[in-house]
């Protein structure tokens, strides 16, 4: 077993860099790394890209980054629900690229799996597709996409292990689970860390080859934004 | 009489078939959930990461990670399975899904979709939306016939920037159903009250009426 | 929830035609799909293509369908350890295609994945990528390859539930999972069934969306290939 | 004296470093596991689907759906994890395996490397070798020197059909330890009580000799 534990989130950062491109999981507010983006707002680290399905709001998640001014460029697929984005943006002070959802999760799976390029039918036509080679298989127009490349993906898993295996809960595993490997450091953090050998070999959504660092984080607030209930019978 | 949303998502329910995985929008579509017929098996993916999604929980039984594509709290039905987001566009990108209902605001005769960026205006982003309808073989638009400036919006040609090309089948307004082919809305149904000439009126694009045009039924 | 059980092996195969391609999951002899192999043999379906990685030994598994001269072609990435294989390939009764493992395992997963092509440096400048789209990709050269298309994927799990969602055990899960939803229909057999809801469906493997119908396999002989042991201390 | 497989296995066990994940390929290679020391932290993958792959099981204790790429029964060790075959070569293409190990027929003095097929005679396949030598960043190649027929293995250009170019860095064999660069092959190491000449003598490829070159140490 490959030990990838470290103590704490100060050691999980080290090495991050001003205009380094970060990957950071999560969908909404669900399974942000809510430990590494504190850090990132901690060491104030400047001009950093972003690659994260969503952006945050105003007051949690990476609206915290935003508010400080540290990023530079976000890549993105959906970016509501935050004013002070929006504010940003229009004002030019931020730069914005967003994609497709499936794209911006097979660019991450792609950089995972080591394939620098695929093609996939979604943004064919648009504008996402401009400057981009388009080719037809089987009659069907495809665009060309290629795999990302970053310096560092955040993510979140519900539970770990020493050796950086790793297991998700719910719907919280979406991108967590594709940005693993897809950076040339990625750190786990878990809110629960085992020693190796507690997890079921067969219940592993990512192993620990995936993962350069893992710590158990804390003070987890996972807040919800959008809480629609029934009431009780 | 024109149809409010919650008789725009029954009127769409009826289009879900028996044995159908479905993605459902945010908006109307959400509503079709309400509809269907609870004789038939049907499943609802949510492009985040479940499919056998469920109603909302309980008061007090919310789980911040258990959420739909609308970061609204949910549940998991019996049956139901969680998977990370590659995964769960390779079930849209290779038409595992049957059927997707979206709304729209505008819509061409050639099956063209603008519903993600207004030029000049704070643009949130496509989502999931290129993905769904660049791979869907049976696209539901859900929408009002006109926007509230009273514009058409069945269009000859889209005037947004595109979601996606030729791809929309069906649209469920509230003043009518329609089939999108051969580079024309082909009229089906009308809301219940509401006349051809009407909708003639409300329709900028190509409308072709043939026959008898029946009224809606729920 | 879709009820996707049929009630045995010969109700799961209805359709299978002559001249069909199949996609067959395993690893050698662990993780195939006994019950399947068994009635395509019964049924004597022939000039079949077969996807597989591997193809039997000379009486088991993929190996029976050969004996019976009903396979025309294999797509396979390794296929010793077969007498009748090697006779049939010599003499030019049967078509073989080998690629590399890994572009077998990718081609499946485009196939599942509505992505019709992508790059992989396996083969580059070797036979394999004669005829093949070549390309370079940040200094390095990768090969255009393809997702396949069959009509069948015969695939063998361990757990699968109703609605046809499925946990594989081990190193058996292989090909198989990859293979869920890569063809027009997607058969799973499974050693056990259970009622919609009895999975967790944090650990199922395979969503059952990606399968069409599975049924409960039967006199699984789940033969060992290599038994390699130490003695008991 | 030319070394036995197990003192190949044995020697090349030293290149394997603290934290590494590595492959092993069948025959001489899969001995390396059993030399390499127990005070570093080591996981070996095995490309049909498992990380952290451990011993042969205890007689009776064998298990159908727990094996390796060479099909023999195995242990998983704690720590270990399984997964599908796309995902196993995610790991290997994404060059998250730190080395490979393999054995080969042919190596040429640019790092080529022929190890699968032989024309005219009956072909296994290539099985997973192609995709580890496109991908590793770090490849051993672990072989005789010379063939049954006495003649080099290392040569100048591979006579037989490739599994992969330039990719090879370093060649353990029966009578030396060699790096593969600038076009040639580069003595580092002689086994012990081998000369110079006699390297010389078994190499076919240029053989660059470059000061003293010291006897292997294990």
């Amino acid at each position: 077993m490959i030990n990838k534990t470290v103590s704490n989130v100060e050691k999980a950062c080290e090495g991050i860099k001003d205009s380094m491109t970060l990957m950071l999981g999560g969908f909404g507010l669900s399974g942000i790394p809510e430990n590494a983006i504190n850090e990132l707002v901690k060491r104030n680290v400047q001009d950093v890209t972003c690659i994260s399905n969503n952006a945050g709001v105003d007051d949690f998640g990476l609206g915290l980054l935003l508010r400080k001014h540290q990023i530079k460029k976000m890549v993105s697929s959906y970016v509501g629900e935050n004013k002070e984005f929006e504010r940003q943006m229009l004002s030019g002070e931020m730069e914005v690229e967003l994609i497709p959802q499936g794209t911006l999760a097979q660019r991450c799976q792609a950089a995972q799996s080591g394939i620098p390029a695929f093609f996939t039918p979604a943004g064919y036509g648009t504008e996402v597709a401009e400057g981009k080679e388009t080719r037809e298989f089987d009659g069907k127009m495809y665009v060309m996409e290629r795999a990302f490349k970053a310096d560092f993906a955040f993510i979140k898993a519900w539970k770990g292990d020493e050796a950086g295996n790793l297991i998700f809960k719910g719907t919280a595993r979406n991108f967590n689970a594709n940005m693993c490997g897809a950076a040339k450091i990625t750190v786990a953090e878990v809110e629960e860390l085992v020693p190796a050998g507690e997890l079921d070999p067969n219940q592993i959504h990512i192993p620990g080859i995936f993962v350069q660092r893992i710590f158990q984080g804390k003070d987890y607030e996972k807040r919800i934004e959008q809480r629609t209930v029934r009431p009780k019978k | 009489m024109s149809l409010s949303k919650e008789q725009i998502a029954q009127r769409i329910a009826k289009e879900v078939k028996d044995g159908y995985y479905v993605n459902l929008g945010i908006g109307i579509p959400t509503l079709v959930a309400n509809f269907v017929r609870d004789d038939i098996q049907v499943e609802f993916q949510s492009e985040n990461g479940i499919l056998g999604m469920g109603p909302f929980p309980f008061e007090g039984e919310e789980d911040p990670d258990l959420i739909n594509a609308g970061k609204q709290t949910i549940t998991a039905l019996p049956g139901a399975s969680f998977f990370d987001s590659a995964m769960s566009f390779s079930m849209i990108r290779g038409q595992h899904v049957d059927l997707t209902i979206l709304g729209s605001m505008e819509v061409a005769q050639n099956g063209n979709i603008a519903n993600w960026k207004i030029p000049g205006k704070m643009v949130k982003g496509m989502g999931g939306a290129m993905d769904l309808v660049a791979s869907a073989e049976n696209i539901i638009v859900a929408m009002m016939h006109t926007n509230r400036a009273g514009n058409s919006k069945l269009l000859k040609e889209c005037t947004l920037p595109l979601t996606g090309v030729e791809c929309v089948r069906k649209i469920v307004t509230n003043l009518a159903v329609l089939e999108v082919k051969d580079n024309a809305f082909h009229l089906l149904e009308r809301a219940p009250g509401v006349s051809i000439d009407e909708i003639k009126e409300a329709t900028e694009g190509d409308l072709i009426v043939n026959g008898d045009i029946p009224e809606m039924k729920f």
